[in-house]
């Protein structure tokens, strides 16, 4: 028989494999032919990659070691607390043994789990993610508020002046998108309203030009249109389209959806 | 109990096994659909399992009857040729509540202030929150609309008709109170404008 | 804990609702094991189903005995904090008959020794793997790391503070076990307590 050193995972399996196919017990090791036919293995072996061949190399001085050890009258005396080495590898290989047998034993309950199917998760169509609030309390409220009476004196270039009277004095900030909102909520409700009714009753310059342009934009879009039965007579916004307007077909619609639609998000 | 295939040594006697086999064809049909997944041709699966046609599909019938009257998780559906194992639809919630399960969100501490400020406020716009808290509170209102915890109230009769936001049922409810009336009360502003060492609402009283 | 949400609105259609859900509680583990068809997260599964891990563990234990004494062709398999549901072994021929579905893959010798020795010395360091293989072990640890066979679990407190190593529930999985208990025994080996004074896992403390 003939072994590949490459067959071998590391020096205490081939020993391992040298003892079983000796029929020998681990503890008559060196007492047998084993250490021999290890370097022998060794020697017939043009080597490998350095790795592998390191751990064999170190084996095989150990068992050199030992065996030169067993040689001399007197064996060295052993520090204190040091395992003679013939010891020590024993133990190795009754350990290693255990394990490998150990492993061989997981071997069949690694072939049994075989026959355990599962089964592919299911697709499932899953609704839009829930979130839930959690962490509210009091105290956090109230913190907060205090925080934020207690950050405004700093941020104050006034403080002279009381600054919750300042919430009536509105920056400008009508935007058109708003102002559509607006208008078409109030015309919806009432479903007829006069023109001048969607300014507030004292507009500024500001809000009339936006609300005028959210107007238009609504018309053009065709959410209301507007009605005037005399010239200067009363101009009317009634929601939704003319009954009578048809809906234009072909190019000038297909224009108008995906305006509409960036319109509104 | 794990381990039955243990005890049950393949080699031992076909006829045993085939036996066993015929007792257990609710236990083959289940373990095979549950692998499948999918529909499976009846006349395939006779075959598979080497069973009379007309034997599997009244047991078929008898499997898909246990597991309705048990209200099992599972379902055995009939397609005309086909049959499935599939969950029963009683139990979709469950499904959706591990595979999605609900996120607990905190709120911010910008978010946190301007819940306060409408908390103690209301009904406020926006323009009074941000004025208060100094920033722009777009983001937050909205957000806070969006989880239900502020709502609009009205329209303030002013310029813009800007909208009046106010808290909502779920905030007492998030909040442990039944009523806006148990919210701590809020020192005096003018105080609280000029004179830093104010101490924080709501410690003096409780 | 879990059920604050429950809490907050209990209404009287969620109540009945939680009652015929309680008692389907079988059905409904049934439904979501069947659904998601990996190993669950006990807690997970816990969560979802809104019911306390302890009567879970109970009543998944229940559903066991019950799939195994009446042989159904599911199994449900405890891998040390996951739940699967999966075929019952007795019914694998069946299932390769008709399916011949992709075998699990095997692990070689090298790989089983060194998931030998992690598994019984844990936790280990690689070092402590290569001392009892003779080995290095770098190639098969870090394979079974990638598997998810086993896992970082600490770090030595020694010289350069090495990775300690110990098995996962999917080893468990893998070995169709549910807990280390189930490993084989360890051969018989005096020598080896002389140097390590380490218990073998899974005998001396479940």
């Amino acid at each position: 028989m003939n072994f590949q050193i490459k067959n071998f995972d590391g020096p205490l399996d081939l020993l391992l494999t040298l003892i079983h196919n000796a029929q020998i017990e681990i503890k008559d090791i060196f007492v047998s032919s084993i250490t021999d036919q290890y370097i022998a293995y060794i020697h017939s072996e043009a080597f490998l990659d350095m790795e592998d061949a390191t751990e064999f190399l170190v084996m095989a001085a150990t068992l050199l070691e030992i065996k030169s050890r067993s040689m001399l009258p007197k064996p060295p005396k052993l520090e204190e607390g040091e395992e003679d080495p013939e010891d020590a590898l024993i133990r190795r290989l009754e350990e290693y043994k255990a394990f490998r047998e150990t492993a061989g034993a997981m071997k069949e309950f690694e072939n049994a789990a075989g026959h355990i199917f599962s089964k592919l998760p299911d697709e499932f169509p899953l609704p839009p993610q829930e979130t839930e609030l959690v962490g509210l309390d009091m105290e956090s409220l109230v913190s907060a508020l205090a925080a934020v009476l207690s950050r405004k004196p700093a941020q104050d270039t006034k403080p002279e002046v009381n600054h919750y009277k300042l919430r009536d004095i509105h920056r400008d900030e009508h935007n058109v998108q708003e102002c559509m909102l607006d208008i078409l909520t109030t015309v919806k409700k009432a479903k007829r309203m006069r023109f001048e009714e969607i300014f507030s009753d004292a507009p500024t310059k500001e809000e009339v030009v936006t609300y005028f342009m959210a107007l238009l934009e609504l018309l053009r879009l065709g959410e209301m249109h507007v009605e005037q039965k005399e010239i200067s007579g009363s101009i009317y916004l009634i929601s939704g389209r003319k009954p009578e307007e048809e809906i234009p077909v072909g190019t000038d619609e297909n224009e108008r959806l995906p305006k509409r639609r960036r319109s509104r998000g | 109990m794990e381990r039955t295939k243990m005890n049950v040594s393949p080699s031992e006697g076909e006829a045993e096994d085939e036996a066993l086999l015929e007792g257990n064809l609710k236990g083959r049909i289940e373990a095979v659909l549950f692998v499948v997944g999918e529909p499976v041709l009846m006349s395939d699966l006779s075959k598979a399992l080497s069973v009379d046609p007309r034997k599997l599909s009244k047991v078929l019938k008898e499997l898909k009857d246990e597991y309705d009257f048990q209200q099992r998780g599972f379902s055995l559906r009939l397609y005309g040729d086909h049959v499935q194992l599939t969950t029963r639809e009683l139990y979709a919630e469950d499904v959706i509540h591990l595979l999605q399960p609900v996120q607990k969100q905190t709120l911010s501490q910008a978010m946190m202030e301007t819940l306060a400020v409408v908390a103690y406020k209301q009904p406020v716009t926006k323009a009074d929150v941000e004025q208060v808290r100094g920033v722009k509170c777009d983001y937050s209102v909205a957000t806070l609309v969006n989880k239900g915890l502020i709502c609009e109230v009205g329209r303030k009769e002013t310029l813009g008709r800007p909208i009046l936001y106010g808290t909502t049922d779920m905030f007492l409810q998030h909040f442990g109170i039944s009523s806006l009336d148990e919210l701590p009360p809020m020192p005096a502003q003018q105080e609280v404008a000029q004179d830093d060492s104010q101490e924080l609402p709501g410690f003096s009283e409780k």
